[in-house]
């Protein structure tokens, strides 16, 4: 794959404001850790939108003000959060209820590799001796009605993330509706992968050359 | 913002379609939902499969919608009760079908149809007539039956308290089946004693959380079945 | 079977005591409907046992005083009930936990027949066009570590409920461990049906004239 | 009278045997119970198999108890962590030994194991090498794979408040695995940061009731295993 030489496309935050446009108001959403926690931040206005914590909690709220924290208040990244009012406490097995059963509505997840077909590998890069460590993945784009990926588009070696079959273990199968990049907004549709949006300054051809996957036009 | 109240028990079951499958909550009359239930015959949807522990009693509630022929099937554990002549007799006349569960399984089959689990393993009611034609399997030297997740359209469930997210409070034995019944249906309704501003329901006591409810409509002063029955009273009025 | 022509063995409440006798300190119990409901009246004194009741309550009270019943607090047989302090209220799934699970200690159940292998037959008679309603018992013989039976020792008919094999369709194959009746207590066992006491007047050859199963004594 | 409460962590943990499977409730920190885990490591009891959602972080908690050599095998969702290295070391040390599980299925086998349910089926980890092994099944058009329950000799759990009944309520997030766990063993072992009298408890909030729970310890003031963390605090002190 060729290395992206000069920086463009969308950075960190607006990736993540990106997504968040695209949840409708009154959505349950479950964010998975690292830029994904991003998308809090985006909530258009006049939205409401409530955040599950597979630790058990629905209706999680901002980080808490210095010296507030309450290290039996925290989310899946085992950072101290708060909860808003109108929020509830539940054990492990109700939570995953609302994942396994399709209560949750979107569900926004990292990503080592997405294929083509929506196969998603977040969880293991297989490397012989790796520890491995799922926490909640596999439950979450089993059951979330949902999910959407949000990933540089190329590895820090220049690789493309989106990829005809992920060589890495899967976290599930056809499981992934829409990815957003640095470079582009994705959908995972049937007939392959359909460009939903670029950012500025990328074209479709510079997209395809920096994807390790047939990308359509809508 | 997220505000699941609706003004009238009319507005909330207006969805409910010919054929629905029916969560129905409550254990006899403890935390049977009558006002929604009335609501749903004023309404008329008919061929409902209902789902729900008993069959009702006297001519109110889940025994009149079964009276007015809007049910065709009822799955339920104890369709006999004291003061309920409905069912049996349209049973008895072989107008409406039964799905007899035992009531763990019955609880089980729609707690596995809230939390996307399709099928288990019970040792309930191995070797009995229930258990025929079902799958059988030996763990550890034990015989067990599988069982199928219930998944509804609606559930029609009761409860004490809830604010405009859904988040519900249950009064004593009258939350019964209505936790587990509000997981499991497509469209929850919920008729509520009290509607209050969220965060008056403390987050550590919350019962159901309102990730599972679709509409809440408050009725602040729910009939009492028992006591409709005792006064010989009928719905509709006649 | 003979009929019994004078009245000799225990009245209910009797046979109600007699059970209760043997549910040791600190118990959980569920009483079915019935008879075995007159067990909570005998608990010897300083014995505390906690009442479960399928229907969502642990630490059922006493019946509450006239005026003061609340049709929102019930027991399995739909009667109004008190809750004692410590008790606590659950919802199906979780109450069926506590059956299915093996954490009651202890079921007393009515019998329609008893089998001197220990098969309970108590829900239907398998009458043609008789509405079948099993409610909670098959939960209960399944899940519960001991179940105790609590039965007249003959029908009206004069028929005895103890039998070689029910011909009733069945409870639960193989699960009661003890029987109380008027004429004796009877334990259940590997080797057949013991004789653990006999009613007052009750003799052996009487028992065992009055019983459809071959009894043994210890 | 029923008590179940005991004097001291000590007299708590003091049948737990060499070779025991234990559950420990907590995620991350939150719920983890520190100073019954403490009390096993003065305890003693080896080849342990543990069950938790993470490994423990630092020289303390469940780490200290892995750094202790008491654990033969853990099953956890997640056994990697910040500040965690006691777990990652033996691991590559090949000392102790690791079956991964997806924190839902974790959470559900666990409740299963409590409710008597040997096995059920979830769509978690289809199509992945978790699911390698397993048996797999078709429900309406979808893959499922069949999980069982885990059952365990002894939980080991933290709590809020607590009454002699062992009637249970949680803070905030530290409830996550506590109340399955309290479920799905032969002994139930809990440290309380507050004992009080029955009643106390509302029975509409209790979240663990007193049936799941075999044994009750008032620790007032927990330690924060974070705060240990950070001060580089390790257990048994040296």
């Amino acid at each position: 794959m060729p290395i992206i030489e000069k920086k463009i496309g969308w950075d960190r935050n607006q990736m993540a404001q990106k997504a968040a446009f695209d949840i409708p108001d009154g959505s349950y959403v479950n964010l998975g850790i690292g830029m994904p926690e991003l998308v809090a931040g985006f909530v258009p206005e006049g939205r409401e939108v409530i955040y599950h914590t597979e630790n058990g909690l629905l209706g999680m709220g901002q980080i808490p003000e210095n010296g507030k924290e309450d290290p039996e208040l925290i989310n899946a990244g085992k950072k101290c959060i708060t909860a808003i009012p109108g929020a509830c406490f539940f054990h492990h097995a109700d939570s995953f209820t609302m994942i396994r059963g399709s209560h949750i509505d979107i569900c926004v997840l990292g990503a080592f590799q997405v294929s083509e077909e929506g196969d998603l590998a977040n969880w293991s890069t297989g490397k012989p001796g790796a520890i491995p460590a799922v926490g909640g993945a596999m439950d979450l784009v089993a059951g979330v009605k949902t999910i959407f990926v949000i990933t540089q588009h190329l590895t820090k070696n220049g690789d493309s993330k989106i990829v005809e079959k992920c060589t890495y273990p899967l976290t599930g199968k056809g499981v992934v509706n829409r990815i957003y990049t640095n470079l582009a907004i994705l959908d995972v549709t049937e007939n392959g992968l359909f460009v939903r949006e670029l950012a500025p300054d990328v074209t479709f051809e510079y997209l395809q050359q920096n994807t390790g996957a047939r990308l359509n036009q809508y | 913002m997220i505000n699941k109240i609706v003004k009238s028990a009319e507005e909330a079951v207006a969805d409910i379609f010919d054929g629905a499958v029916v969560l129905i909550s409550g254990f006899g009359e403890a935390g049977s939902p009558i006002e929604l239930i009335h609501a749903l015959i004023d309404h008329g949807a008919k061929d409902l499969t209902v789902i729900s522990n008993n069959t009702g009693s006297g001519h109110v509630g889940l025994a009149a919608l079964i009276e007015n022929k809007q049910v065709k099937k009822m799955i339920c554990s104890f369709p006999r009760t004291a003061n309920s002549t409905v069912f049996p007799d349209l049973y008895y006349k072989k107008e409406i079908e039964l799905e007899l569960v035992p009531q763990g399984t019955l609880a089980e089959r729609i707690r596995a149809g809230g939390a996307g689990i399709p099928a288990f393993f019970t040792p309930s009611s191995v070797n009995t007539p229930l258990a025929e034609g079902k799958e059988a399997r030996i763990f550890d030297g034990k015989t067990y039956v599988m069982e199928h997740a219930i998944k509804a359209d609606f559930s029609l469930v009761k409860c004490k308290a809830a604010d405009r997210y859904g988040n519900l409070t249950y009064n004593k034995t009258a939350r019964n089946f209505g936790p587990i019944m509000c997981t499991a249906a497509n469209t929850t309704i919920v008729q509520a004693k009290q509607i209050v501003e969220p965060g008056e329901i403390d987050p550590e006591i919350v019962v159901t959380p309102g990730i599972f409810v679709t509409k809440v409509v408050e009725v602040t002063n729910p009939e009492a079945e028992s006591k409709l029955v005792a006064e010989d009273r009928r719905y509709p009025c006649q």
